[in-house]
């Protein structure tokens, strides 16, 4: 095939059998020797792993040996291995933009289950690249800076890791959390599985170093309202929300709490999960970070009235740190990369009706007891019930809203482990009997099954069965004035009815209520379930699919601490990575404008970048290639076909369609 | 006046008589008239599922499509029994197109079609929610003050179908017995099977699960049962002797929830059918003084009368 | 003297493909997602009768032991209260599979000679499909008379009970249609619902 | 192939032309393989960057090719990975489908569905039921219709007498206009 002036079309094919994953389903060979016979093709092979490095050096060999200038490999996705193959080309010494990939695994060896019809399909969109490929023409990848410095959104364990790493490598960090202290769930816990470590003591040193950290600029109460440009350039708005306090002017002194209006705490304390109470100005917790009191305005009545004595003011007379004229505040800040950790939240109980919770008030949520056994939680550690009583025989019930098709179907990972370590505590300083209720345990990390074993050994009873049901009504004497658990003991074999006091409902884990808002803030993608989705399960699982913005932690799916953390530094050093090259290769798939361009000026609106003006000498459109993001919208719509976009043009996938529809092969 | 399509059900007309005679003139007094079909037929009820599902559903859809016919907009059906039945043929028609067709040329032998849109609905529901609690509690003429009732709905009204109410804590009878006057007793067993499909044929299990349902009322201090299903009333009303010669007495009287609410609205007892309760229920109105909520020990104080709104209601 | 049975089930034991042809049934393929929690038998209220749970029904039936499931008191006990199918973790419509495997268990004949409720169920599809509608005091006495026809005598208390309230007749409910129902029955009477296609595979779960 | 006879012809099934916006449609796509998902061979894919990128023409062309029906997947709306490319598609779509229908093609035959990243399980669902709802319309066949009319205008040019004592010209059969 030749075309006017251009050298030669020589096209190289390559056919990848991924071992059996292609091979299985899509005869290769025969897709070899039909690409063989399209026009322009000067060479075909099949081959077991083209992305080894023997394939990628047959590939190299060839462009040189055969005079290549053209390169097809049909295998896996190009959003896998795309990139892998166009160095290969590049290496060959050709343009990498003169490669086309084919995507004959996920696209059909894995869909589809008739070797004849996948193979016919392989065909079909090999003819297709072949065509396409004859129109590539060589590009340059351009370079845009980075700007140093990351964007941590969540302060929990996982952005507070993320946070230090990047800072401690010499960044700059701006992290944002929402509650007025820096913490997340980690700081309500008590002891930390298996190893029983206590999660203030382990947590605590970190939410400081946060606090004084140089690079760190930690803005709590506050909120990410909006994201602009992109990769290397991000534009963001932070909204502050107003705490009615002077964080520069307070140091913690807590005069103002108590010289409050309100003589006795009133209001339920959000961070004991409502099992004690606060005033409406109030330190989230004694250890919270910044040590910087808060301003309730649902409930401080100078907030909502106007009209209070103001007696805090007062007694913050000689600082001046309390100031109701606060109103909200937007700041700006460009960051070249986003690192997204914003947690998760706990099953709502009460979605799970047949256990009671909200209507028998001794039956707690998990994070409930996790407070309960907090030495500075509402009871000062000592798991009593809700009128004082020590209880005798406690109920643990595991996989609640979890692993069911009516709440959530997948597993939270965390339940059983913090199921046991409940266990463990309740038993240590009560004495109860304590039941856990399971599916299947789940204790695959370090140390986690010894835990197990040590429970066992402590005596604490293992039931397997989903509890059917929670009540209040006696059937048997020694049954009256306790709640019932009725539930199949299924190794057993037997139906069983266990009165206890206490009911722990190991509640699973949830994307956030707002994840929705905020996958479309950071323009991310979610899974069914709920929880952001990384680019790839296993070989970029902190990437997402917008560029320069990372996950870390709960917010892509439950996980222990330990895994929090070494994702968190996971998506530190994918941020860092970026930063430290200082640059970034942007695609060329820019749009470009034709000659015959008449100025109507229709395309201009379409472009949500306005990468379209229009020229004042010329009256022609100009495309802006460096903010030109490649969506091709204006391509589709300009009425006279002036504008192209570079690896999509108009011809390029005119023929893609033309090889698609090409008459089958004989095989 | 609004009319609804009526498909009573065998009990109805036989030993649930006295639902039927309560039913018609309670909706009556609130402005709704019940048309029933003409020459409906039994539903098949769960009796017929054991034996041929095709036939059952042929049977229960014939019943649909005399509905249908008869052009009202919603078919109101009082037995629980029934209301599932016609609701599960609705859904099996609508979810496998094989057994669709094969019951659309049966009705066809017949110069029957049935189109899949006339809902099936409870009286229950449709006091609740579509006459409402303020009408009701408008057309209160002695009300039921002091009277401590158990509302108990049964299995097979809320679950699997359960359109109007949360399967597991409803509380629409609740809510309804509330305006009505009377004292609702917490009951944890309101959806707890009576068994009634059991009874007639292996009496132990059956009698036993009538038992826990009859001894939890009474031992909550319960004056009566309200029931929304003929067979529920049947079986807690008609074993007492033989509970009580196994188990001991648990004697307590078992009646419609529209009986109560006949004798709110100031209808006579005879009209209602109260006399044909075996085990005697009879309320003097005016002749109790107020008296507060049973409210069992471990309930926290402020919990609301006999269950938390949830479900499909809390909206 | 303690009786020793042997309990080992051998490859022999099962009947092969029983399993699959259950779940084939259009509202019972669910099954095949059973993680054997045991939600079901929790909330059973007959389970503390039965000889094998509902949980255990349900993997007897998975792994194909037709003889043990079909022959098990389990199936007869459920009472179609569906608390357990609207329990299930897993959306097992576990009443409709013990209406199943009560068709048949029905059809193989496997339950014990003049056991009420396979009679009941028979005595009440014909008094269906003949009358058009049931007349319970009728059907209540067919069953005695098939099953244990001395049970009538202890029953003179209850039966003079309702015949003093007038809720017991003997005249037969009818429809005036018997023909038209007749027909309709007679042209269903050989479609087995396991053998009629499967429901088109829907989209089931929208997700973002 | 082992078998040397040659094989039966494979009864007709539509052939699908796919394009599907890389973000969202392309990925979901990857994850119905990964997660091995079957489903049945009609539909060929494009890739574009955005579903905004497609243009009638294209759309047009496959038809005109041969194809017999074709896809269109993108993000859901709010979801672009361009703002909103996918609503830009929306409105040529509409105007596509009255052109199509003008044109005297069924409407199922050209389909629009937004499937995000995480719906593998609606890749299959859309494209198996695309397959479901072409195979009672038969084929398309445009570009054997195109032959024919070809032909019709030859025959036309060389005898553009109809015969003199034939039956009278009733209304000449309309030639459809090509696409």
């Amino acid at each position: 095939m030749k075309r006017n002036g251009e050298p030669e079309i020589r096209v190289g094919f390559y056919v990848c059998h991924c071992g059996h994953n292609i091979a299985n389903t899509v005869d290769c060979a025969a897709v070899a020797r039909y690409a063989a016979t399209l026009p322009g093709v000067a060479l075909a092979r099949d081959y077991k792993y083209m992305c080894s490095d023997p394939g990628q050096e047959l590939l190299r060999q060839d462009i040189q040996e055969h005079r290549l200038n053209r390169i097809i490999v049909a295998s896996c996705s190009p959003l896998l291995h795309e990139h892998t193959f166009r160095e290969a080309t590049r290496k060959g010494g050709l343009n990498p933009f003169f490669f086309h990939m084919v995507n004959i695994r996920e696209h059909a060896a894995w869909v589809h289950t008739d070797r004849r019809e996948a193979t016919a399909k392989a065909q079909a969109l090999v003819h297709a690249a072949v065509r396409r490929v004859a129109h590539h023409q060589a590009l340059q990848t351009k370079r845009a800076p980075i700007h140093p410095a990351v964007l941590v959104v969540g302060g929990g364990i996982a952005g507070i890791h993320a946070a230090l790493t990047l800072a401690d490598a010499g960044k700059q960090v701006f992290l944002v959390e929402r509650e007025p202290s820096l913490g997340g769930h980690m700081a309500r816990f008590d002891k930390t599985f298996p190893t029983l470590d206590c999660a203030a003591c382990i947590l605590t040193p970190k939410m400081s170093r946060v606090g004084s950290h140089p690079h760190i600029t930690l803005w709590t109460y506050a909120e990410v309202a909006k994201v602009e440009g992109y990769v290397g350039n991000y534009e963001v708005t932070v909204r502050h929300k107003p705490r009615y306090v002077d964080a520069s002017r307070c140091v913690g002194c807590q005069d103002c709490i108590k010289a409050c209006i309100y003589k006795e705490p009133k209001f339920p304390d959000t961070f004991n999960a409502g099992l004690s109470k606060r005033k409406p100005v109030y330190l989230p917790f004694p250890q919270a970070t910044p040590q910087v009191v808060v301003i309730d305005p649902e409930t401080c009545i100078q907030v909502k009235t106007g009209k209070c004595k103001q007696t805090c003011l007062e007694a913050c007379v000689d600082r001046r740190a309390i100031d109701f004229t606060q109103r909200e505040t937007l700041e700006r800040v460009t960051v070249g990369a986003i690192i997204v950790a914003t947690g998760f939240k706990t099953f709502d109980a009460s979605r799970a009706p047949a256990y009671g919770y909200g209507v028998y008030p001794n039956v707690y949520t998990a994070l409930e007891v996790e407070r309960l056994v907090n030495a500075s939680g509402p009871t000062g550690g000592a798991i009593v019930l809700r009128d004082g009583r020590q209880p005798e025989r406690v109920g643990i019930i595991h996989c609640v809203g979890s692993r069911d098709e009516k709440t959530n179907r997948w597993c939270s990972r965390v339940c059983c482990m913090y199921a046991l370590k409940l266990a463990h505590l309740i038993k240590e300083r009560t004495g109860a009997e304590v039941f856990n209720f399971y599916i299947d345990l789940r204790t695959p990390g370090k140390g986690y099954d010894e835990f197990y074993g040590q429970l066992l050994e402590e005596g604490v009873q293992f039931i397997r069965g989903r509890v059917g049901e929670v009540t209040d009504w006696a059937f048997m004497p020694e049954e009256e004035g306790h709640l019932v658990i009725r539930v199949e003991d299924t190794l057993a074999g037997y139906v069983r009815r266990i009165p206890v006091d206490m009911v722990v409902l190991a509640v699973g884990l949830e994307p956030q209520a707002d994840a929705q808002a905020v996958r479309r803030l950071f323009n991310m993608s979610c899974g069914g379930e709920g929880f952001f989705l990384e680019r790839h399960p296993k070989l970029a699982p902190v990437n997402t699919f917008t560029e320069g913005v990372f996950l870390a932690g709960c917010c892509q799916g439950p996980k222990d601490i330990p895994d929090t953390v070494a994702q968190a530094g996971a998506a530190a050093a994918e941020a860092l990575v970026l930063l430290d090259r200082g640059y970034l290769e942007q695609e060329p798939n820019t749009a470009f404008v034709l000659e015959d361009c008449s100025g109507c000026k229709s395309c201009l609106p379409l472009c949500p970048y306005r990468a379209i003006t229009i020229a004042p000498e010329t009256e022609r459109a100009v495309i802006n290639e460096a903010l030109c993001k490649g969506c091709g919208t204006c391509v589709a719509s300009c009425p006279s076909g002036s504008i192209g976009q570079n690896l999509f043009t108009d011809q390029e996938l005119f023929s893609e369609i033309e090889g698609l529809l090409a008459p089958a092969a004989a095989t | 006046m609004t009319t609804f399509a009526y498909y009573p059900g065998c009990s109805l007309k036989g030993t649930g008589r006295a639902y039927e005679e309560s039913l018609l003139p309670v909706l009556a007094a609130l402005g709704i008239k019940l048309e029933e079909l003409a020459d409906w037929n039994c539903c098949g009820a769960t009796a017929y599922m054991a034996v041929d599902e095709v036939k059952a559903c042929v049977m229960a859809s014939r019943n649909l499509a005399l509905a249908e016919q008869l052009g009202h907009r919603e078919l109101v059906t009082p037995c629980s029994a029934c209301y599932l039945v016609l609701n599960k043929t609705k859904q099996y028609l609508g979810e496998s197109r094989a057994v669709a067709q094969v019951v659309q040329r049966a009705l066809g032998l017949v110069g029957l079609s049935y189109q899949g849109n006339v809902p099936v609905r409870h009286p229950l529901d449709l006091l609740v929610n579509v006459v409402g609690l303020p009408a009701i509690k408008e057309r209160v003429r002695d009300p039921l003050t002091g009277l401590k009732v158990v509302p108990y709905y049964g299995c097979q009204l809320v679950r699997p179908y359960a359109t109007f109410d949360d399967q597991d804590r409803p509380t629409s009878m609740d809510r309804l017995l509330g305006v009505l006057g009377a004292t609702v007793v917490p009951y944890p067993l309101k959806t707890r099977c009576c068994g009634g499909s059991l009874t007639g044929t292996l009496p132990e299990p059956g009698l036993h699960c009538a038992y826990i349902l009859l001894k939890e009322a009474v031992k909550r201090g319960a004056e009566v049962i309200a029931t929304v299903c003929p067979l529920c009333q049947f079986n807690l009303d008609a074993y007492h002797h033989k509970i009580a010669a196994k188990w001991g007495p648990v004697r307590v009287p078992t009646v419609y929830f529209t009986q109560l609410m006949g004798l709110a609205f100031g209808l006579p007892a005879r009209q209602l059918g109260l006399h044909r309760g075996l085990v005697p229920f009879a309320f003097e109105a005016g002749a109790r003084r107020p008296e507060r909520e049973v409210v069992p020990p471990d309930r926290p104080p402020p919990a609301t009368p006999a269950c938390r709104a949830g479900g499909p209601l809390a909206s | 003297m303690i009786e020793i049975k042997r309990t080992i089930k051998y490859e022999t034991d099962r009947v092969k493909g029983f399993g699959r042809e259950v779940m084939s049934v259009p509202g019972c393929e669910q099954l095949e997602q059973c993680i054997q929690c045991g939600t079901c038998s929790g909330v059973c209220p007959l389970s503390i009768y039965m000889d094998h749970s509902p949980r255990q029904v349900m993997a007897l039936t998975r792994s194909d032991f037709k003889r043990e499931v079909l022959s098990s008191v389990t199936i007869w006990l459920c009472a179609s209260c569906y608390a357990c199918a609207a329990e299930c973790p897993r959306h097992i419509r576990i009443t409709d599979i013990m209406y199943e495997l009560k068709q048949r268990a029905i059809q193989e004949g496997v339950y014990p000679r003049r056991f009420p409720i396979p009679v009941l169920a028979r005595e009440f599809t014909r008094m269906a499909q003949h009358w058009g509608r049931i007349t319970e005091s009728l059907l209540v006495l067919r069953l005695l008379w098939r099953t244990n026809w001395l049970e009538a005598f202890g029953m003179w208390r209850l039966g003079l009970g309702l015949w003093r309230t007038g809720r017991f007749s003997l005249r037969h409910e009818s429809i005036r249609q018997r023909a038209d129902l007749t027909r309709m029955m007679a042209s269903v009477d050989d479609v087995v619902i396991g053998a009629l296609p499967p429901p088109a595979a829907n989209h089931r779960r929208g997700a973002r | 192939m082992d078998s040397h006879a040659p094989p039966a012809p494979a009864p007709w099934t539509p052939r699908i032309v796919a394009f599907f916006c890389t973000w969202c449609t392309y990925t979901a796509a990857d994850l119905a393989g990964v997660s091995r998902l079957k489903y049945a061979p009609n539909a060929r894919v494009i890739r574009v960057m955005c579903s905004g990128r497609v243009d009638p023409q294209f759309v047009l062309e496959a038809l005109a090719q041969g194809a017999d029906g074709v896809l269109i997947g993108g993000c859901h709306p709010g979801d672009c990975h361009y703002v909103e490319g996918n609503h830009k598609l929306l409105r040529r779509f509409q105007l596509l489908q009255r052109l199509l229908t003008d044109l005297g093609l069924e409407r199922e035959r050209v389909r629009l569905e937004w499937i995000s990243a995480a719906e593998g399980d609606k890749v299959r669902w859309a494209i198996n039921d695309m397959v479901e709802t072409l195979k009672p319309l038969g084929p398309l066949n445009l570009p054997g219709q195109q032959q024919a009319w070809d032909r019709e205008l030859a025959r036309r040019a060389e005898n553009p007498e109809p015969a003199p004592d034939g039956p009278p010209p009733g209304p000449t059969a309309p030639i459809p206009s090509p696409l």
